[in-house]
């Protein structure tokens, strides 16, 4: 593991000086290139089969909410990545880790996707199987589960938004400066006229602290919400107060995966390699294999409570998410046992495989890899939970005397998919046209925090922790 | 953000090593209190396995009592450490220096003392020893690994072997230390404690990859005990007691106690061996910070736990929902718990002037422990006292005056080992102190000065 | 031996909470005398107890009699949580308490859902002319260790040796716990499930017959036969799940 | 070779050991002939020494692959060797096994690496902290310890001196 140290580690930082900022964030990394603008073109177009992909499922009738299990698996999927992303940038920023500086930015962007999370929430409300006759958190309240989830959801949503327009502000004023043209006008409209004193400066940094605080809550209890009403109430004796939290814990280890995966993309296309180094790799990759053991833990810790117990309605709720039967043979068979098997293989055994070795993870390849094992992991993780369980018709009862059979991906569910993501995506350019991948004003900071000092007949690297 | 004193090493060598070469006032005051709880304790117990169990309050079907919730606290108090120093230190937060000694050597000993407490409320504890090791090889009966009490000891040992490698092979530097400062038969005694250490770059930097490495693989250990403790309860099928969230739940609130035990700790440190010039305002702000965090996290478990028992609507989960929430005593234990372990002192931990407030930080981190304590106590007791549907049997459990001395005791055995390690060797690192001068780096940016450190970075590649 | 499964069935109709099995059981196994005081300590130990319910209210008010028992549970949650194997599960759908492996953790007195495990909270102590009374079969438990109902273990082991011996089955087929032999309404049926001609075996799957706590899926080895009057759901929802 | 001596140059401060260990080199020593003794961690490389790489990382998974075998046999032993049904649970109950194969696992990595620790920093040492040594160097002090033969020791003083040295000390022979 800590074989060939002797070559000195190489502390990437920030580009040397203000100039080189301020000509590559806001001048170089914001110009929108014949490839750019096709992506963004594509990716619009492509967002509208979202629309037509849920238009089919109408068709079908939201009657019956066993047809639409695919589309709950996809939309918890998106959800999942896309609000637990902004969460690696804010943990981090609480933990006042230095090294995230460069790439909070790219992360906390994601919180733009809210509104298409939003949109597409709305089928799943129509479908939602009502709350009458099932055993649920709310006391057989008439406006449940409803009006709770929607709240849930607009509150994380907004939070995300407010967030993202506050740790923005001084990179509009950035651009307002520097900048040229309708994205010019554009940011000096958002600027409010942020001048930067020290007043401003504490406030943006007290603000930030609250709404980060904000966020992380609200994304905890719209994953408590959302998951137990959605995939819980569905299925008869499925008691299991850890869920919500493994399903956030799984939401942010997708997040930190696509948070990596990103970086790749943008040091390969974006040309921004100097902003995402290695270092950046191996924080986050340190971080994703954290997340990948909680997956484990978190599953586990209800599995050997249902081992154990042998509780009849416990097993079936051990069949229905893991050996796809009450009885072992001929395991393989089962829709349900091989969901489990790519979940827990590619969420957990793989990325531990890979990331137990320092040499890999202090690598910029292998943990892009990981992160996308990671991502089509998290894919197979939600198809466990969420198709399995909508696909059970008989709701309430106190256990699951019969394994429902699985319906089947159609091409509704591909459209959506399609749209989802590049819908996503669309609006991840678009903004990032405004003000660029990487924070100006973090980078800047970070001129002042870290600097390389001689030492003794070497040198050393000084890093300056202000509080 | 108050001037961080200048120090020079053969300072830091006088100002941490008083305690062990001389014996002032103070320390010795200090013993009194400790030795008065342990000799009730010590009391109790012999009249405990003298008479039988029947001398506590168990009866049916609350077979469980005080001796099993003051186990699950100290497991709990137990997790401070590893968390101070393995996170701190994965982490690389600078802060940690003066803690994380005073931290692991408190893992250690709330090890010990909880160790005791399933050994005497064992109704045989003179064959529990059959429990913890194989025996009968005669006829091949083995203990059974089924079973989560076979889990706990091999997890907890593993725990309590782990630590103390951890902190034995920190002190190696220490010791040479005071080798170098003794005379006579302590030299030897410390010489030979030091396996002729003499501070090579190499023995350093194995020093640096060690703490990074066994962090990395206490951690694992670490989350392990707490969640195999709270499996002891939650694979049963007492209604309230199997509960999926038990093991992280379990988890935070222990790291949640322990933390605030340390902040305890550091307050009674600075005050007893006079350690203002390393143990800063500093600390007690960023530990308050941290236990935010955690607290936080744990009143979502706490939530989640409680929310759930109302999922299914089961006339058990109910009944102990019930008890626990408007029968006396519970009623007053759970105000009391969520009152002292979160709303009081979180909001006001909120301020950074409470923060760097010592005297209020040591208050208020008491009333977390106390919180804590009743918030096991919660957890554990109504669940059995009103177990399943035969509602003929349900009755409550009252503990009896030799359980709490117990559990009194149970204290004063921790305050005393760590009263006595401090007489042997300092209870902050020494060379940790001393690297902490030589790495720092003082930055003037504008007109305000900001501390800096020189960042060391082999240790990264160590895991 | 090996086709012999141990069951009981109790039928709760017939039951008149006499109290018959109670006493016929302590006698036969040696159980310590309850002083007032164990009662009111929640400390007595009796390996069958009637349980008694009033339902309704008053004038009409019903009691309704249950006696319990350890049910020797197929899927027993007592099992797996001793640390020692002091009480396992045998050939004969018995559920074994090994004394002298106990070292008294009592997990299984916890993890017992029908309150059927007890624990020697003192050395038990009888009246000195009592000595001659004791069972000699039955081994007198010290403090410190878990009890409970044995099937009348004792009476198996003899029987079996008997049928050995003599090589015809009839010991067996007419082996009787202390508590059934002492029902004087025979609402106690004790017998082998695994022989269809024998009375319990016949019983044991009767339309009346239920499971106390269904729902924890303990698969035990005694059932109950519910009451046949009108309102017999009441005492059902009374007692089972 | 056996008739190696020690010769122990002991600094007041970071800057003059840096000086003597340049003078050092020199007088032709190699940074494998000198290593350094300090009473607390320096960045690594501070007085130009050599430090040769560790293998800790081998007795870590040594450790943890022996755990987990001996772990699994043992459980596995254990539970066959007197087949007793409980719960109805089967006799080799695996995820059972899997707990104590962890905590097995874990214990023994943690061993390996201390044993690691203490054999790659060539502890203990029966010569206790070794031929030449300065008690100040727990006291802030930086020790420069060179190696050699003989008739080199003279050198190594020279160059000790012209450094600024606060003490020399020669190992007796």
């Amino acid at each position: 593991m800590q074989n060939g140290d002797q070559e000195a580690v190489v502390i990437p930082g920030p580009p040397a000086t203000h100039e080189d900022i301020t000509e590559e964030l806001i001048h170089v990394s914001r110009q929108t290139g014949s490839r750019m603008k096709k992506a963004i073109i594509l990716s619009g177009i492509l967002s509208l089969f979202g629309f037509i992909g849920i238009a089919m499922q109408m068709a079908n009738g939201i009657d019956d909410h066993t047809k639409w299990n695919f589309y709950a698996v996809i939309y918890f999927y998106i959800f999942s990545v896309t609000m637990g992303i902004p969460m690696a940038g804010i943990g981090l920023r609480f933990a006042r880790a230095q090294w995230r500086r460069p790439t909070s930015r790219s992360a906390e962007l994601f919180a733009i996707a809210g509104p298409v999370n939003l949109i597409f929430f709305i089928p799943i409300l129509m479908v939602a199987p009502p709350i009458e006759g099932r055993n649920s958190l709310w006391m057989d309240w008439a406006l449940a589960p409803w009006f709770p989830d929607i709240i849930m959801m607009l509150l994380l949503v907004l939070t995300g938004l407010a967030f993202l327009y506050v740790s923005l502000l001084p990179d509009f004023a950035a651009v307002r400066d520097h900048g040229s043209g309708f994205t010019q006008r554009l940011a000096s409209r958002l600027s409010r006229g942020w001048s930067g004193s020290p007043k401003e400066w504490s406030l943006h940094k007290s603000a930030l602290g609250i709404l980060g605080a904000f966020y992380i809550t609200a994304y905890a209890m719209t994953h408590l919400v959302l998951s137990s009403d959605f995939a819980m109430t569905l299925v008869p004796g499925w008691k299991d107060p850890i869920f919500p939290a493994f399903h956030a814990i799984t939401g942010l280890q997708m997040g930190a995966a696509l948070l990596i995966v990103t970086m790749y993309l943008l040091r390969r296309l974006g040309g921004l390699g100097r902003y995402f180094e290695l270092e950046q790799f191996w924080g986050y990759s340190r971080l994703l294999l954290a997340l990948s053991l909680f997956w484990f833990y978190f599953w586990w810790c209800a599995f050997i409570l249902f081992w154990y117990a042998r509780l009849p309605h416990e097993q079936g709720v051990i069949a229905l998410f893991v050996s796809g039967d009450f009885a072992v043979e001929n395991i393989l068979a089962r829709p349900q046992f091989l969901m489990f098997a790519g979940a827990i293989s590619f969420s957990f055994i793989l990325p531990f495989l890979i990331l137990m070795w320092n040499i890999l993870r202090r690598s910029i390849v292998w943990p892009t890899v990981v992160g996308l094992i990671v991502l089509i992991g998290g894919f197979f993780d939600r198809m466990r939970l969420y198709a399995n369980s909508w696909s059970i018709d008989q709701v309430g009862g106190h256990g699951l005397d019969h394994l429902p059979t699985v319906n089947a991906p159609g091409l509704p569910d591909l459209l959506v998919f399609i749209g989802m993501v590049s819908s996503v995506l669309f609006l991840y350019l678009l903004i990032s046209r405004l003000v660029g991948f990487v924070s100006v004003w973090e980078t800047r900071e970070a001129l002042l925090l870290r600097f390389i000092k001689p030492w003794g007949v070497g040198y050393a690297h000084v890093v300056v922790k202000p509080e | 953000m108050q001037d961080r004193p200048r120090l020079t090493q053969t300072q830091v060598n006088e100002e941490l090593l008083w305690p062990v070469f001389s014996f002032k006032r103070r320390h010795a005051l200090a013993f009194i209190p400790p030795l008065i709880l342990l000799m009730g304790g010590v009391i109790a117990v012999t009249i405990l396995i003298y008479q039988g169990l029947w001398v506590t309050g168990l009866q049916r079907p609350a077979f469980w009592g005080f001796f099993i919730v003051n186990f699950v606290f100290w497991i709990g108090v137990s997790h401070a450490g590893t968390m101070i120093s393995s996170i701190l230190r994965l982490t690389q937060a600078e802060w940690k220096r003066p803690i994380t000694r005073a931290a692991e050597v408190m893992t250690v000993f709330a090890l010990i003392t909880s160790l005791l407490h399933p050994v005497i409320h064992a109704g045989r504890p003179w064959r529990i020893i059959y429990w913890l090791l194989p025996y009968d090889f005669a006829r091949g009966v083995w203990p059974d690994v089924r079973s989560p009490l076979v889990w706990d000891p091999i997890a907890i040992t593993t725990y309590l072997t782990g630590s103390i490698l951890f902190v034995f092979t920190a002190l190696i530097p220490d010791f040479a230390l005071i080798r170098d400062q003794s005379t006579g038969m302590r030299k030897k005694i410390y010489s030979s404690l030091a396996l002729g250490w003499r501070g090579t770059p190499r023995q350093w930097k194995l020093q640096g990859i060690f703490g990074i490495l066994m962090s990395a693989l206490i951690l694992p250990v670490f989350v392990s005990v707490h969640s195999i403790v709270s499996w002891d309860f939650a694979v049963s099928v007492v209604p309230a007691w199997h509960v999926t969230v038990y093991a992280p739940y379990f988890v935070i609130g222990a790291v949640h106690s322990g933390v605030s035990m340390v902040l305890t700790l550091m307050a009674l440190m600075r005050w007893i061996f006079k350690l203002e010039n390393y143990i800063w305002e500093d600390h007690f702000d960023a530990v308050g910070r941290l236990l935010i965090f955690i607290a936080t996290l744990w009143l979502f478990f706490f939530f989640l736990d409680f929310a759930f028992s109302f999922y299914t609507r089961e006339e058990q989960e109910l009944a102990v929902m019930q008890r626990r929430l408007f029968e006396w005593p519970f009623n007053a234990i759970t105000v009391i718990m969520i009152m002292t372990s979160y709303v009081i002192p979180i909001p006001l931990w909120l301020s950074k002037r409470v923060r760097r407030n010592i005297p209020l930080m040591f208050w208020t981190s008491i009333l977390v422990n106390i919180g804590m304590w009743l918030e096991r106590y919660f957890l554990i007791i109504p669940a059995i006292e009103r177990k399943n549907e035969l509602t003929f049997l349900w009755s409550n459990y009252v503990p009896s005056l030799i359980e709490s001395l117990v559990v009194l005791a149970s204290f004063g055995m921790v305050a005393l080992l760590l009263l006595l390690f401090a007489k042997v060797v300092p209870l902050v690192p020494a060379w940790e102190a001393k690297e902490g001068i030589v790495f720092r780096e003082d930055v003037q940016i504008g007109e305000v000065i900001v501390p800096g450190i020189i960042k060391e970075t082999e240790e990264d590649k160590a895991w | 031996m090996a086709n012999v499964k141990w069951g009981m069935v109790i039928d709760v109709d017939k039951c008149s909470g006499c109290q018959a099995c109670v006493i016929a059981c302590a006698s036969e196994n040696n159980i310590p005398i309850n002083l007032d005081r164990d009662f009111k300590e929640n400390r007595s130990i009796a390996w069958i107890r009637v349980e008694r319910y009033w339902e309704g209210e008053y004038p009409n008010v019903k009691a309704r009699f249950l006696p319990v028992l350890c049910q020797h549970c197929g899927n027993a949650p007592c099992e797996p949580v001793c640390p020692v194997y002091a009480t396992f599960h045998n050939d004969q759908g018995m559920n074994i308490q090994v004394y002298n492996r106990c070292v008294g953790t009592r997990y299984c007195a916890n993890n017992c859902p029908y309150h059927a495990r007890f624990f020697n909270y003192r050395r038990p102590t009888w009246p000195e002319s009592y000595n001659n009374y004791l069972n000699p079969d039955v081994t007198v438990r010290d403090r410190g260790i878990m009890e409970k109902c044995s099937f009348c273990v004792q009476r198996i082991n003899a029987a079996t040796r008997i049928a050995k011996r003599t090589g015809n089955d009839d010991s067996i087929a007419a082996l009787q716990t202390a508590c059934a032999q002492a029902c004087p309404t025979d609402a106690l049926v004790f017998g082998n499930l695994n022989n269809p001609d024998s009375q319990v075996a016949q019983m044991f799957d009767d339309d009346r017959s239920y499971v106390l706590q269904e729902s924890l899926g303990t698969q035990p080895n005694v059932r109950y036969l519910k009451q046949v009057d009108e309102d017999a759901h009441a005492s059902e929802v009374a007692v089972a799940h | 070779m056996p008739d190696n001596k020690d010769i122990l140059g002991v600094f007041g401060d970071t800057e003059t050991a840096a000086e003597g260990a340049r003078k050092l080199r020199g007088a032709g020593f190699t940074n494998e002939d000198y290593d350094v003794l300090t009473g607390n961690p320096y960045p690594e490389g501070a007085f130009g020494e050599h430090v040769k790489p560790n293998r800790l990382f081998v007795f870590s998974l040594g450790g943890a692959f022996i755990g987990f075998a001996i772990a699994f046999l043992f459980t596995a032993a254990t539970q066959t060797a007197w087949p007793l049904v409980t719960g109805g649970k089967p006799i080799l109950a695996v995820p059972a096994m899997m707990i104590i194969a962890y905590e097995m696992t874990l214990l023994f990595a943690m061993i390996g690496t201390v044993v690691g620790v203490v054999f790659e920093s060539r502890l203990p040492r029966s010569s206790g902290a070794g031929p030449v040594y300065d008690t100040r160097i727990t006291s802030g002090y930086i020790g420069l310890i060179v190696t050699t033969t003989e008739d080199r020791l003279s050198t190594a003083e020279a160059a000790f001196k012209e450094a600024g040295a606060a003490d020399v000390v020669r190992e007796s022979s």
